[in-house]
């Protein structure tokens, strides 16, 4: 160790705020509504690095859309989407409920980053396919996906169309391009470029979405995604999902000291931007120009989402042990649901009286569906998947030795 | 003698180890401020500071490989996966780098890292928070494997793998975490504070690796098992009324052949009993060495009861997860052979 | 008939399935227009275009990530690792991805997916061009692992696991790519094209997974193999007066049991025979599945003859591989035993 | 699939030039030597972005070493590099050589790459540590590890330090900061971040070097070393070595349509620079620029070295199936050792006499060591590890299943 020199030490970065502090988003630079261009989706990637470092935004603080990324959406349009949005929230208050009671051995829910996954669905084709992670149930909710499907799966009843294989809220569904939920972190991400690089091979004309948490972007798959889709020119959006936290871990320490997560797509010449993801119109429009760019042959844009998970981790989380409990309502950038309200109140097609009818109808919906699927069985009562089906689906037939395993079992 | 649960003993042994040696520094996931998502590590970062336990990004390559760097530098890392089954994206610096760094460069770098992961299953965790991959780490060259089953081990293991001059894994049953668990899913659990075996010596002390522990003796079965299938041992040899001996071998590999071949030539009959899918797994190599070392005084052919050859199911858990029931059938069928 | 390298049959399996299928599509490290560093796909991107087979960045998490999205939306990848030594980046992949995606979308999604790789030592590879994964890949459920060990299975398993609907793993001894070799590293090859089983069908034709092959018949002790042992365990036989039976797996899982019993019930003794590593190695399984078959057929213990629990070192390599010379004394020892 | 929309298609990048083409680097922007400003060490990243586009460079054509980054080495320093430049080509040549006459198994040279690990390894201090890939036999040669050393494990014989475990070139010297060569891509990067950070928990002040070659930079290690050296503020200089070459792979295919490698860093907040690898001076200069950043506790630095793989990838590898034969002599970046003979022979402190003994000394010295070496042994003949060795080491202590297969095999 030379003596001259100055001692080295280990710099770990640390969230502003923890359990008694202060919330303080003021270094947290918002730019204003309408303030960012929207260039062509052929711009020159080199001419929009700025965008990696800023917001897009629609909604201002008064409920107006404004700016380039407004105005493609109808009121009957936004209005659906404010549907998707409440039966999102709604569906997952009342799963949380059932996990607590015992029905089910987990849940994740959205609250907060209802938006995200609701208003990017509606930006897609029926035939598109996404990559979710755990927490865009939205993309299912926004294309119609029967709610008594994800109930029986997160029941593992006898009518889960997984058969009870799979974790509660791991959804998969072809038809409703879906891809089947890892639980592995990242591993989709990578699985979104092969997909949309099989796509460019057949000469196809569907794109694929891939999407990933602000912490998993660590993971090796966010690398390899952003190598493969550069390299291939793969017609694939890539979303990332910032919700400040990933568990008990603030994004600082996936992100670094410094930059954006968007950035990181600078060094493959991918397009990146950074969207307000509490605002659903301006999800919904940069979700638009980044498919069209896939559509088009131009290739992949790394997008990401700035918003808030407002909620525990999952079903087993209790956040207040790692954040203030006033972190949620400091969180600069609002709730989706209440801005597209809101901006729909501005617009005058909407009350606070449909509002109240809207929620009303929704929970009606899932309480519905919900005895529904409660009437077949939830996790431990009623109607299970047999234990036969544990041993199949391992391969599409069944080897001898795994016969012999299923007839030991006595199935 | 304290009583602990499992999760307090391996606490007390981060602080014991940390408190002994300025070397040891303690990552992963969630593992800082938080102190980790089973509570392993809480405290230890109010107590010694950011530099020597802190967050991670998510990436079990890079813990694994900085652990690795870390370790050749001549600290003692000791890292947390956040469940056994996210280990793969780490396999490649366990398998390639960490295990072999001492044998490729002949002893010029060494790496004593230890690798600790809440392991198997019986928590209704499904396919990505239930596996138990202890067959891979045992085939790998340069790495030692453990698998306690109770406070007092877990603790002392883990202390003596901190020391040790080689990488280790050590597979924690999560299903222990809180209490013993005896197969039976529906009976309510003893936690470790009422239970014999949480008793756990203040303070330092080392179980050493490659020494395995004898549970119950008897007379008639060996029964080879680790881990929460211990107490899954213990339960049917209580209601079957076969006579048997059951081996905790705690550390696989080095595995601790003597008492096993002891106890077999013994018995002349042997069960291995395993969470771990049948195929390739760890019960295999049991089987192996049983059958290498003790062909001639086998009276029965050896049984594995292991999960079975499928991903690790959601709602058939406790199809899957061998029972009482299935023990109790193996060591009946070895008695009638 | 056409006398092929094992490179040139398994090059020809490429372009048969490559031909009959528009959804086959290959890709890896220096795969495309160089061929392959092994030149296994030497030819295919200059007869079927760059978007059926090209080159990949150097990541193999990246090569099978994009192989299980192609598999998924359709088509029918094969895939090139350049050595199985550089599989461990691709685990996670293969572990918790293309080995469950059928199973935990239940049917909703599949990965009809080919992954080969060089596989085996013997070439003064060292320990990164010399490994034998296989045990790792047998204890996935889901996952089906292959190795051949001649030109006429290497085309024919190929073809078969081109088609098959699920992912398979081909361990391809890179030793024998040229010739076969008997384990006498010091007396030259005979080259495929001067052999007798260089012999490869033209055009299309499979060799079905899961089933094994008798190379020698025999009635004194059963010898379990695949790959480049098959010819060091035909060199033992020929030189050491034991009559062995001796069976090529080519499908390690699933594995043809009823093939192995036949014969074990008929000999009363077996060896098995295999480069990998001892501990957690392939032959502990085939050991157990032996005595779970066969227990009162053995006439004595079963044994293993394998690589030793080290990694693969570079100059003492013919000291770690197995030789015909051990072969014969542990044939020997069963004979005696 | 729609009918509107044309089909999409998959982009397979391709060199310019392969077998039979006229090689053309006029897409290859050369800032002039000079041309590239030199911040300060604590430079905010932000500002510098346009270093990861440009090259820095410090020998013109001329041979004068010109601008910002020049004139910290003394003509007797310059004269030692010299020196070990020319030694790692001897050396390479008559390694090549002794691979083709059997001597040894594999070999992998460094022709055209000399600089880099040359230079670089005057830049830092004595017990620095190195985590070098299979082509930076520089780090050695430049630290006056003994060639004899080097070519006993080449060799495999009995005084190979590594004991005849590891393969030829894969150096293994903790005296000499230089980390044991692992043979698998990637995995080193970051594991040099790792060291870095312990060196920082331990309040040292030693730093670490990553080395990486630009097909490596796919992957996941590479992402995993920028995403922890930038968290962590490591100490450590991370090190791309693009030689524009991965076996048969041209760079292309790792970089993506566009950008550099070092725009890697940009998304991680690390300052990133590019530097003309085959220019002595540059090299050194911009080592120490980003050692000093590393050990006044300023955190990485991503360097990428633009050079050239002017031979085969290894002595198993024949690139004139894949690449052009012209490519090296039109590779517009010139001969390190030509351009630093040059510029002595320009400063007038060397000649062509004076370079062409320089030569034969190597030379001499090389054939000495070769000798001795080969008098104990080569592979397969003479004095060779014993088959002991192969099971020792495994473990610090020999664990009794090993003893076992030790006395099995008969040792
Ligand atoms: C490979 C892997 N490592 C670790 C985990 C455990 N884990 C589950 S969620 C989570 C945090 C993810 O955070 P982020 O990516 O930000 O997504 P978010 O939960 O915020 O949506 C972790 C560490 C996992 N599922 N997979
Ligand atoms: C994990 C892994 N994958 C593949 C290989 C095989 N391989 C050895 S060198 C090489 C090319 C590396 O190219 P680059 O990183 O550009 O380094 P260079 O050889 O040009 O110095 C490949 C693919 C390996 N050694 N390790
Ligand atoms: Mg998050
Ligand atoms: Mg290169």
């Amino acid at each position: 160790m030379s003596d001259d020199v100055a001692p080295l030490y280990l710099n770990v970065p640390e969230p502003g705020c923890r359990p008694g502090d202060e919330p303080d988003f003021s270094d947290f630079v918002i730019p204003k509504a309408g303030a960012v261009d929207r260039p062509a989706v052929d711009v020159n990637p080199d001419e929009i690095r700025d965008m990696a470092f800023s917001i897009i935004r629609v909604l201002n603080a008064e409920g107006e859309a404004v700016g380039p990324w407004s105005g493609e959406l109808s009121a009957d349009e936004l209005i659906e989407g404010l549907r998707h949005m409440v039966t999102l929230r709604t569906f997952d208050a009342r799963m949380m409920i059932a996990q607590r009671q015992g029905k089910t051995s987990f849940y994740i829910q959205h609250l907060g980053e209802e938006a995200v996954s609701c208003a990017f669905r509606k930006a897609l084709l029926d035939d598109d396919m996404n990559f979710p992670t755990y927490r865009q149930a939205g993309l299912l909710i926004a294309g119609d996906y029967p709610l008594i499907d994800m109930m029986n799966q997160i029941y593992s009843n006898s009518q889960d169309p997984l058969h009870g294989r799979q974790l509660p809220i791991m959804y998969s569904s072809k038809e409703h391009g879906f891809f089947s939920i890892s639980g592995n972190l990242g591993t989709q991400f990578m699985q979104s470029v092969g997909w949309a690089m099989a796509s460019a091979i057949s000469g196809d004309t569907r794109i694929a979405t891939g999407w990933i948490g602000d912490g998993s972007t660590a993971e090796s798959d966010f690398h390899a995604a952003l190598v493969f889709a550069s390299t291939y020119t793969a017609p694939v959006v890539l979303n990332i999902v910032n919700n400040q936290w990933a568990i008990s871990t603030f994004q600082g320490i996936a992100r670094g000291g410094v930059g954006t997560f968007a950035a990181r797509g600078h060094g493959f010449g991918i397009p990146s931007v950074r969207v307000d993801g509490n605002d659903y119109l301006a999800v919904h429009s940069v979700a638009r120009w980044a498919s069209e760019r896939a559509r088009s042959g131009l290739g992949p844009t790394l997008i990401e989402h700035v918003t808030y998970r407002a909620g525990g981790h999952s079903s087993s989380d209790d956040p207040s042990a790692y954040r203030s409990k006033e972190e949620g309502a400091a969180w600069p950038l609002g709730d989706p649901i209440e801005r597209l309200k809101q901006h729909l109140i501005v617009l005058g097609v909407w009350s606070d009286q449909q509002h109240a009818d809207l929620e009303q109808e929704v929970l009606d919906k899932i309480v519905k569906a919900q005895k529904e699927s409660e009437a077949i069985g939830t996790l431990g009562a009623g109607a299970m998947p047999s234990p036969r089906d544990m041993f199949e689906g391992v391969y599409e037939e069944m080897p001898p030795h795994l016969v012999k395993q299923r007839q030991e079992a006595g199935y | 003698m304290t009583q602990m649960t499992m999760i307090e003993a391996i606490r007390d042994a981060h602080d014991v180890a940390m408190a002994r040696d300025e070397r040891v520094v303690v990552f992963g996931e969630d593992v800082g401020y938080f102190g980790g998502v089973f509570r392993c590590t809480a405290g230890l970062q109010a107590k010694y500071g950011r530099t020597r336990c802190f967050d991670t990004p998510i990436s079990e390559l890079g813990i694994v490989g900085a652990g690795v760097g870390m370790a050749s530098y001549g600290l003692r890392p000791v890292i947390e996966i956040q469940f056994a089954d996210y280990v793969y994206p780490a396999i490649d610096q366990i398998v390639s780098e960490a295990a072999r760094l001492r044998y490729r460069s002949a002893g010029d770098f060494t790496c004593p890292l230890v690798i600790r992961m809440p392991t198997g299953g019986g928590i209704f965790g499904g396919q990505t928070h239930s596996q138990s991959p202890e067959a891979y780490f045992t085939h790998v060259a340069g790495l030692k494997t453990v698998m306690p089953s109770n406070p007092q081990d877990a603790k002392g293991l883990l202390l003596a793998a901190i020391e040790d001059p080689d990488p280790v894994i050590i597979l924690e049953p999560k299903r222990l975490y809180n209490g013993p668990f005896d197969g039976h899913h529906d009976k309510p659990i003893v936690p470790w504070k009422k239970h014999p075996q949480g008793d756990v010596d203040p303070g330092y002390y080392t179980v050493p690796l490659g020494k395995a522990a004898i549970r119950r003796t008897g007379s008639e079965v060996t029964i080879l098992s680790y881990g929460t299938m211990m107490y899954v041992a213990e339960a049917a040899a209580a209601e079957c009324g076969v006579d048997a001996e059951i081996i905790d071998l705690r550390t696989l590999l080095p595995l601790d052949l003597d008492t096993i071949v002891e106890s077999v030539k013994k018995t002349g009959r042997c069960l291995i009993l395993h969470e771990a899918t049948k195929t390739s797994g760890y019960g295999a190599e049991l089987m192996a060495q049983v059958q290498e070392a003790c062909f001639y005084h086998l009276e029965s052919q050896i049984i594995r009861v292991t999960g079975w050859d499928t991903p690790y199911p959601h709602a058939q858990e406790w199809d899957y997860f061998p029972s009482p029931a299935r023990v109790i059938a193996a060591l009946h069928q070895l008695m009638e052979d």
